[in-house]
């Protein structure tokens, strides 16, 4: 019986992302409180005698399981993969501004685009493609891109972004990009042309 | 309730559902001039009117389990009545659309079809069978219950060591091209500068109503479409204020416009004797 | 070592929320494939036989962790909603026509069923039981099952699925259907009809 209730304790806390409480567990095995604190301890200990794979813990929430630290690089080798599903169009311009222009803030790249950036940035920032870089002297967030994005854009370098004068609409401008490319987008957004 | 008991009344049968059918695939009885709605119809009324006729159900355990099995019995002469007349409906609007070959057009060969309708009816068997074992599955599965829980925070961010060269740089390339590229001005040319102005046909409606009620006609008499839109923009504005009010008895009629009765501009005397 | 690696494929499925092919695990724990296999063989055992909380089961095209099915009343105490909710007649004859003929229309579904699938198909694929999987030539919609399917019924693949023709009626039901079809009204015939 007591047996059991071990199991019983390890199927509840492997179910619960969040740590559980021994009282919480006691009422959903209808065991005493003792029992159940016995039975935690002797899984617990269970656990580390066999050497199993996972770990038994008392957080200040409650109980809870979590994987045993030594799986730690076999578990970012099989789940910390980069996503890597194509890039939608908002989300190439965005990157495409970050990595021409950084470090660049979020409203220079709505203005440039001529349309709200912030879900593009996010996704990009949640995927580590693009990451924060301080602040600009107004007080905006800064991005730059990251050494993922030059892995999985097969770049040594920034230096070796595709040289611009082949996608350049009027190479003959001179002026920075930034002008350029600032003026281009309000003309975008307002339709007020020089 | 048995199908077998479903009795119809139709303009061109009269008689058990049973027997239609095995006229209908036998060619006694032409498909296209059968009124499959009345039947349909003729089959709700028979499920509403069934309880009823059935005899007094015995109470307590026994009576429950009764209707519970007369229910099972319902579900499945229910399912059987729909794949039926399902299949009836399909074959007579195939029958009314004309085929490739000309002489298709009438022709139901009876025995493919009722060989059709049979493979119908024990599809529907297989698949409720199919069903009912996906079910006893399911239930059986009930206590295999899986962890859904998030990633622990170091295990959230994407590894830079185990990332492959999957995108092609020069999107970003292109994509800065295209947010180069400056939009055409737009053509403004098509667009005339209006010459009329709101406050201009204001003291026109204004002046109008000072000699008393008017026709929305005589203040646009000989005007452009622009300064029409205008001078109907104006009027609401006077209506807004309280100046003015409409009639139209009809709708395209036409438009009377009048002072109102007691003018907005004069607020005090509104409710002192005029 | 191999006790280790035990341990180790026991937090990588712990941690995985969906079943993990044993090629995706070997890659991970830099181990053999046969390696794993017998790894994975013997962390199953041992789940078994120590009657742990914990079961190891090969499901969906890869293995994962599960609960024990005796601590589900407890389970149910604790989490207070059901693994899964049951599936209405209607909602489990769609899903036997999908997982049978797939990848199936839903005017098919209509066709074998008698009636609109409509509702039954949305709330399979709400649940995520059921996914699109491209159009037919006519440009309706096909459907075919998930993973989750695989999961939620205890499948390995689509193959483990009985084979259709157990479903078939037994023939004493066809030969009634058939009897009804052509012979019951001949009897009859004569006198109702007009």
């Amino acid at each position: 019986m007591s047996e059991r209730l071990e199991a019983t304790l390890e199927s509840l806390l492997f179910l619960s992302p969040q740590p559980v409480a021994a009282e919480a567990l006691a009422d959903a095995t209808e065991a005493e409180l003792p029992e159940v604190m016995g039975a935690l301890e002797r899984l617990r200990e269970h656990l580390e005698l066999e050497r199993r794979g996972l770990v038994l813990r008392e957080l200040a929430g409650g109980w809870t399981l979590s994987s045993h630290p030594e799986a730690e690089d076999a578990a970012r080798a099989l789940l910390s993969r980069p996503r890597t599903p194509p890039l939608t169009p908002a989300q190439s311009e965005t990157l495409a501004i970050v990595a021409y222009l950084q470090p660049v803030s979020r409203p220079e790249i709505a203005r440039i685009r001529g349309v709200n950036a912030e879900s593009a940035a996010q996704t990009l920032l949640e995927r580590g493609i693009v990451v924060e870089a301080g602040r600009s002297q107004f007080g905006a967030v800064l991005y730059r891109t990251s050494e993922l994005f030059l892995r999985l854009f097969g770049l040594r370098s920034l230096e070796e972004l595709p040289d611009l004068a082949e996608f350049d609409p009027s190479p003959e401008l001179r002026e920075e990009l930034r002008e350029r490319l600032l003026r281009a987008g309000e003309a975008r957004a307002g339709g007020a042309v020089p | 309730m048995r199908l077998v008991d479903l009795e119809l009344d139709l303009d061109v049968f009269a008689g058990p559902f049973d027997l239609l059918l095995t006229l209908i695939l036998r060619e006694e009885i032409d498909l296209l001039e059968v009124d499959l709605a009345d039947v349909v119809i003729s089959y709700i009324d028979h499920l509403e009117r069934r309880p009823d006729d059935s005899p007094v159900a015995p109470s307590g355990e026994a009576g429950r389990r009764a209707r519970g099995q007369r229910e099972e019995l319902d579900l499945e002469a229910a399912t059987e009545f729909l794949v039926l007349i399902a299949a009836l409906l399909e074959l007579k609007s195939r029958l009314m659309l004309p085929g490739e070959a000309p002489d298709e057009l009438v022709d139901l060969d009876p025995g493919e079809a009722a060989e059709e309708l049979l493979e119908r009816l024990l599809d529907a068997h297989r698949y409720r069978a199919a069903a009912a074992a996906l079910q006893e599955r399911l239930a059986a599965e009930a206590g295999h219950r899986f962890r859904s829980a998030p990633l622990p925070p170091q295990l959230r961010r994407a590894s830079v060591a185990h990332a492959a060269a999957v995108y092609d740089p020069r999107t970003l390339g292109a994509a800065i091209g295209t947010l180069l590229t400056l939009p055409r001005p737009v053509d403004l040319s098509h667009l005339t500068v209006p010459r009329v102005t709101v406050a201009e046909r204001l003291s026109l409606l204004r002046t109008l109503l000072r000699r008393g009620s008017f026709s929305f006609e005589q203040a646009i008499e000989r005007a452009d479409r622009v300064t029409i839109a205008v001078t109907l923009f104006a009027l609401l504005e006077l209506y807004k204020s309280g100046e003015a009010t409409w009639t139209q008895d009809e709708s395209f009629g036409p438009i009377e416009i009048a002072a109102t009765a007691w003018p907005s501009d004069v607020a005090g005397r509104v409710g002192s004797p005029a």
